[in-house]
């Protein structure tokens, strides 16, 4: 039975494929595919959005959206429809074809970034040998639309916000992937699939999840800061700081390009999220072992949910960084601190399972993280900003 | 003897690991002179450590070859392992390398790195107020491994280039202070004067490659020192009734009186003075001057090639000749010195005199023994006399000096020590077995005449020395500051120095030849019957006798009295002409001024003249042809060709400047040359490749 | 037509191109992309070859690619780090004017 | 010759065609991206998946903002004044396409002995990596200290402040 309600999607693409020709199930399979992951990630965007906006008004003390459907459930279908009659506007010096161009490359993008999310057991769209490394190709390519996106609409605040936003991607991109490959490290693969199996099983019903080990621990953090920071989410949301540049790099988008835009950033959270489970927590493996009943792929949501909740939560908690701190932050502590835990990675990997496995592999983080802390982290004098152009 | 023990000492040549490292005891202070080299003139501190670290690591890895080489000689085996290998290959000629782990090597490793570190520790504090310290130590350090590398090198090349880095570095060091014209001028000398018997030593390696076809000194059999290429080199002729042994024998011998100051190359030496003390004991006690004895103690299979057991050859007894005289003269012009470090300058040279003396009369281990004693008390005495000049403020006048014994009590007993120990005082001191050695072994050879010249090097050595202590150390005070005694990292060497002048006697009586029997592989038995010898006994008699009648002539001249720094010297009265003659060393450097010199210079002169006058004519000579030559052209220019030529001029820059735009600085030209370049470049291959 | 000619057709044409950017443009940074693009042209064919070569399995083209990637990522660097000073010091990009080393 | 592969170099050659073209330096930029993105696609196509992932994320990720930002820094960027291509571009461009012509010839010509082994090779990212820290571990060493000390380079050589500029 258990097995049923975990394959319960397998089983029903393989009954629906079956009234297919022959010639055509692999096409049906990858359009089922398809629609199916996009409508869930835009189901739980939807949620998401609504549940964000609760959230943040319980940590602020309100009462947030309360007003279509129950407890405001609905707001996010309102919010659906207004986008979609709002006016599309144009500034009039603006690059028509890449400001059009812009969103849609984003939305693609990260769409992308799901094919390759084993988002249960043999529940993965693209099982590619290289996963990792397309996730990371993609996500590499959104920063060129978001340049094309602050460019093209001829707006100096947009143009600062694509800046801010490449530069910090840039910049936070490099802690990512090194958090990454000491999962790799271990794994020995760079298929996503494979990573997940490679945490299945237990010890006396704990897990083997990565997050469990000194390095999979700090692997986690880091690979969550640099992902808040990716998606320029709070407290790393310079680019699109409404306080300083209206909205950053789609100051000038309206309508439904902006809610494009929108959902791109969600489902560049889910994405990044769904990855950060796959590598550190194990993925759709179940926390506990008795828990293994319950289907896999609601595992595997709810450790994305509880994730973007982290994210919810911390936008609600923690204020802005500055621009300088933000770069600080990235090259003075996150970069050198992946560079350790890459080389705690290889030790874990060549002493041999005992506690001195352990306690040293801890010392040398705890170490680390409080030397660079002093070190890197010193408050710099503040003074008036230099600013250096290229003329 | 030797063969005699070949038959009890089975010769073994495995390398074992230790030889295998050995390399590292020349390379470590090398390298730490180059990481030195790279330093901050300011860091001191590192640079000392650097130095005295690498070179201590080097004294440990000398103490495990000795000891390894002990092993051996304990269990009855002739070490001698070497490590060959081939450096260049041009052809069939192949040039090789290669170190070698036998006693001489091994016990000059020891000697010299022990000695090294102990100057490098107390020129820690000599130099401590020259702001050149950095440089100093980083010379120091790749004297140090030149000098190493001489010692372990088992190719007579490689033993050249280190060579080479050793008279490179004495160079530098007594140059070190080359703001002083003195020093640059002693630096040149010593460079040049020794260069004089490189270029001997440098014949003698081409010939022995040439003759025996091996660079190398030991290799199984085939080493140019082995009994099968020295049987060959004595069969060839280098005519005047030599064999090519004894004629390359001599070459090398010219190279290693070069560096150790034999006449009549020794003028260098005295001058060598004039570097910081250190280097003086470095150089002129322990190490490079011992270089020349080393050298001919590593040849001697080559020198000794073709003799009979105890009988010498053409090589050996020019050695011996040169040796003794060199001992006498140099001791001679010791008695008439002033300047404390040029006294022991000078009895330097005597006493390699003596070692060579020794090398040449008794084999290698005489004479080795001399130069191990006498490195330990000639460093002490020019640590010693360093500490002398440091503590009455870089006076070097013995007559400034006086009544030290009572300021400074270490560096007085150390030097009484030291001093003793030169004369050869009875007994206790190592210097009376070394030197006591060598006088047996001239009193047995066949010609007498070094026997005397020796003995009476002896008498002069214990009259100078005795001479200079009473001076310097007794009597009123005639210096111009107040004394002071020197710091203690500058006396604690002289004390450790100290303690082995007296302890190295041990192993060197006829009751327990240790030494001897260490270096000709024999076994080592303790019994008095070593003093029976014929004739030792009483040759010990007379030895102690006029070492204690040259210390009592010198105290009764010089002993305990007041003198006047300006008075003339005591002697000097009584000599007269001779008197000036010793002061002024024999007039040497005079008659190479008048000689070499000057024979160079009438060279110079006589080129000079030609240049001026005939060459200067013939050029004139054309000048003023051409010049008439030229009117005629100018009056032809100006009215004939001008308006050709002009036109021409004109083409031609034209042409220049379509060339040049060639060179339009533009990348993008550039490109479309290496493009087109490309183009043809294919198009060439496809239509040679068309099928 | 076999698939390696085209795909080697397709590096020649994109390895032309890239030529003439480098060769006509007079942006500097503009020819800095004609050498990308060559370079890719010429990644193109390795792998290409690597593809429909004998044995495969060997891996050398498509190491040749990889390493020649990250080669032609640091020389996109340097090469525009260069442009930048040199923007800075004569305050141009444009090739025609910057003829400082004519001969 | 699949339809896939005429698609994929229509779009490589196009942008590059764009690039070499198009007036304004940012869109050149873009199209070359494009290009790029088009060879990547053309790796995969020829079953390089990970030299494919590779070009996208070197070229489309960083040399493409890398470009970028230096067009964005040296100003005047998108006006140039004067043409847009150099005096002698007619010259270049007869060079470019003497060069096109010789290389086709060359491809043309050999077609025959070109070897042609359909069988697609299966490079797993394993056999790469192995690979990689096996036998080809020292050019991945030193390409590793080329980046460092390119990286190094280009932020000095850029960098560089002139002395009383504050």
């Amino acid at each position: 039975m258990a097995q049923e309600t975990d394959q319960i999607f397998v089983l029903l693409t393989g009954w629906i494929l079956s009234y297919l020709p022959e010639w055509l199930r692999p096409y049906g399979l990858a359009v089922l595919g398809v629609v199916g992951v996009l409508a869930v990630y835009v189901t739980l965007f939807a949620l998401t959005t609504w549940f964000e906006r609760k959230g943040l008004a319980r940590m602020q003390n309100r009462y947030g959206p309360n007003r279509v459907g129950p407890f405001g459930l609905f707001q996010p279908i309102a919010d659906g429809v207004k986008a979609l009659v709002k006016e599309d506007v144009v500034p009039f010096r603006a690059d028509q074809v890449l400001h059009f161009l812009a969103p849609l490359i984003l939305l693609i993008a990260v769409c992308m970034e799901l094919g390759v999310v084993p988002v249960g057991r043999n529940m993965v769209l693209v099982d590619m040998d290289a996963g990792l490394l397309f996730f990371f190709a993609m996500g590499a390519s959104t920063e060129l639309s978001v340049f094309m996106a602050g460019w093209s609409s001829r707006n100096k605040y947009s143009l600062l916000g694509a800046m801010r936003a490449i530069a910090q991607m840039i910049s936070y991109e490099i802690p990512l992937l090194l958090s990454a490959v000491a999962a790799v490290m271990i794994a020995g693969t760079l298929s996503l699939p494979k990573i997940v199996e490679a945490q299945s099983g237990f010890t006396d019903m704990l897990p083997h999840w990565y997050v469990f080990t000194p390095w999979g621990f700090a692997g986690a953090l880091i690979f969550g800061i640099a992902a808040s920071a990716e998606t320029n989410r709070c407290p790393f949301d310079l680019p699109e700081g409404e306080s300083e540049l209206v909205a950053g790099y789609f100051t000038e988008y309206s309508g439904f390009k902006f809610a494009i835009f929108f959902i791109a950033e969600y489902i560049g959270m889910f994405s990044i999220s769904s990855i950060s489970v796959t590598l550190f927590f194990g993925g759709w493996g179940a926390p506990l072992s008795f828990l293994s009943f319950i289907p896999s792929w609601i595992w595997f949501f709810a450790k994305v949910m509880t994730m973007i909740f982290v994210f919810i939560w911390v936008r609600g908690t923690l204020p802005r960084l500055r621009q300088d701190q933000l770069m600080n932050f990235a090259w003075k502590f996150m970069l050198p601190l992946s560079l350790v835990n890459l080389g705690v990675t290889a030790l874990w990997r060549f002493m041999n399972d005992d506690w001195q496995r352990w306690a040293a592999c801890t010392a040398i983080l705890v170490v680390s993280y409080v030397v660079l802390g002093l070190t890197g982290m010193r408050s710099q004098h503040v003074a008036p900003r230099k600013y250096r152009y290229a003329e | 003897m030797i063969q005699e023990t070949a038959l009890t000492f089975t010769p073994q040549t495995s390398a074992s690991a230790i030889t295998g490292l050995l390399w590292l005891i020349p390379a470590l202070p090398i390298v730490a002179s180059g990481v030195i080299a790279l330093l901050k003139q300011p860091k001191r501190v590192p640079a000392a450590a650097l130095a005295i670290g690498s070179l201590g690591i080097s004294l440990l890895l000398s103490f495990a070859a000795f000891a390894h080489v002990i092993a051996g000689w304990l269990g009855h085996m002739a070490v001698r392992e070497t490590f060959n290998f081939t450096w260049i290959q041009v052809g069939a000629a192949q040039v090789e390398l290669g170190w070698v782990l036998d006693p001489l090597s091994a016990v000059m490793l020891v000697m010299v790195c022990f000695v090294g570190l102990l100057i490098f520790i107390y020129s820690v504090g000599y130099m401590a107020h020259d702001e050149n310290f950095t440089r100093f130590f980083c010379f120091l350090s790749l004297f140090a491994g030149g000098m190493l590398g001489v010692v372990i090198s088992n190719s007579i090349l490689l033993l050249f280039m280190s060579w080479e880095i050793v008279g490179l570095t004495s160079y530098l060091l007594i140059g070190f202070w080359y703001q002083k014209p003195s020093a640059a001028a002693a630096a040149k000398k010593a460079f040049v004067t020794t260069r004089v018997g490189d270029i001997f030593f440098l014949l003698g390696i081409v010939w022995l490659f040439s003759s025996t076809g091996t660079l190398l000194f030991y290799s199984h059999g085939s080493g140019s020192l082995e009994s099968l290429s020295l049987a060959n080199l004595l069969t060839q002729h280098a005519g005047l009734g030599l064999s090519a042994a004894t004629a390359i024998g001599l070459l090398i011998f010219a190279g290693a009186a070069g560096k150790s100051g034999q006449i009549p190359l020794h003028v260098w030496l005295p001058d060598a003075m004039e570097g910081p003390t250190p280097v003086s004991a470095l150089i002129h006690a322990a190490t490079m001057v011992a270089a020349g004895v080393y050298l001919i103690a590593r040849v001697y299979p080559l020198m000794s090639a073709g003799s009979l057991v105890g009988g010498t050859t053409v090589a050996l007894t020019v050695v011996t000749w040169v040796g003794a005289a060199t001992a006498v003269f140099a001791a001679l012009i010791a008695v008439a010195q002033n300047d404390i470090k040029r006294i022991l300058a000078y009895s330097t040279v005597s006493q390699l005199g003596y070692m060579m003396a020794g090398l040449g009369l008794g084999g290698v281990a005489v004479g080795f023994f001399h130069l191990i004693t006498h490195a330990f008390f000639k460093a002490l005495l020019f640590m010693g006399a360093g500490s002398v000049i440091h503590g009455v403020h870089e006076e070097q006048d013995i007559r400034h000096m006086g009544g030290l014994s009572a300021k400074m009590k270490t560096t007085f007993v150390t030097y009484a020590i030291g001093m003793l120990a030169l004369c050869g005082f009875p007994l206790v001191f190592s210097g009376f077995w070394s030197k006591d050695g060598i006088l047996e072994a001239a009193h047995n050879g066949a010609i007498k005449g070094p026997f005397y010249l020796l003995v009476f090097g002896a008498l002069l050595t214990a009259f100078y020395m005795t001479r200079q202590v009473s001076y310097v150390f007794f009597g009123n005070e005639r210096a111009h500051t107040e004394a002071h005694e020197s710091p203690r990292v500058m006396t604690a060497p002289l004390t450790i120095l100290a303690f082995f002048a007296i302890a190295l006697s041990a192993i060197g009586t006829p009751a327990w030849p240790w030494f001897k029997s260490f270096l000709n592989n024999e076994p080592v038995r303790f019994d008095f019957a070593g003093f029976s010898e014929p004739g030792l006994a009483s040759l010990m008699l007379v030895s102690s006798c006029i070492v204690l009648f040259g210390i009592g002539l010198g105290w009764l001249i010089y002993g305990n009295r007041k003198m006047d720094a300006h008075a003339p010297d005591a002697l000097e009265k009584a000599l007269g002409p001779i008197w000036t003659l010793l002061a002024n060393r024999f007039y040497v450097d005079e008659l190479y001024g008048v000689t070499v010199i000057a024979l160079y210079k009438w060279w110079a002169g006589v080129t000079d003249f030609f240049d001026r006058r005939v060459w200067g004519g013939i050029v004139a000579l054309f000048v003023w042809i051409f010049g008439l030559w030229a009117r005629i052209n100018r009056f032809l220019d100006e009215t004939v060709i001008n308006g050709g030529f002009d036109k021409g001029c004109e083409e031609i820059s034209t042409g220049g400047g379509m060339l040049s735009n060639i060179e339009s600085g533009r990348t993008q030209n550039y490109l479309r040359y290496l493009a087109v370049g490309m183009i043809v470049l294919v198009a060439i291959l496809l239509w040679s490749a068309r099928p | 037509m076999t698939p390696l000619t085209g795909y080697l057709l397709v590096a020649a044409l994109v390895f032309a191109i890239g030529l003439g950017a480098a060769l006509t443009r007079r942006n500097a940074i503009l020819v800095l992309i004609g050498i990308e693009l060559m370079l890719n042209a010429a990644n193109l064919n390795l792998i290409a070859f690597w593809r429909y070569g004998p044995n495969p399995e060997a891996l050398i083209g498509m190491m040749f690619a990889i390493f020649s990637i990250a080669v032609a990522a640091a020389e996109a660097a340097v090469g525009l780090g260069l442009v930048i000073a040199i923007y800075r010091h004569l305050h141009t990009t444009d090739l025609d004017q910057l003829n400082r080393m004519k001969g | 010759m699949s339809p896939v592969f005429y698609l994929l170099a229509a779009i490589t050659v196009g942008g590059g065609l764009a690039a070499v073209l198009l007036r304004n330096l940012i869109h050149c930029a873009l199209a070359a991206a494009v290009s790029f993105a088009g060879l990547a696609l053309l790796f995969l196509s020829l079953d390089a998946q990970f030299a494919g992932f590779v070009q996208f994320l070197v070229y489309v990720g960083a040399v493409g903002i890398l470009i970028v930002f230096a067009i964005l820094l040296t100003r005047n960027a998108d006006e140039q004044e004067g043409g847009l291509f150099s005096r002698t571009w007619l010259m270049g461009l007869a060079i470019a396409a003497a060069v096109f012509a010789v290389l086709g010839w060359a491809v043309l010509r050999s077609g025959s002995v070109l070897p042609n082994q359909l069988a697609s090779p299966v490079a797993s990212v394993h056999d790469i990596g192995v690979a990689l820290v096996g036998r080809y571990v020292l050019p991945l060493e030193i390409v590793a200290l080329l980046l460092t000390a390119a990286t190094i380079g280009a932020v000095i050589v850029a960098m560089h402040e002139k002395e009383g500029e504050q």
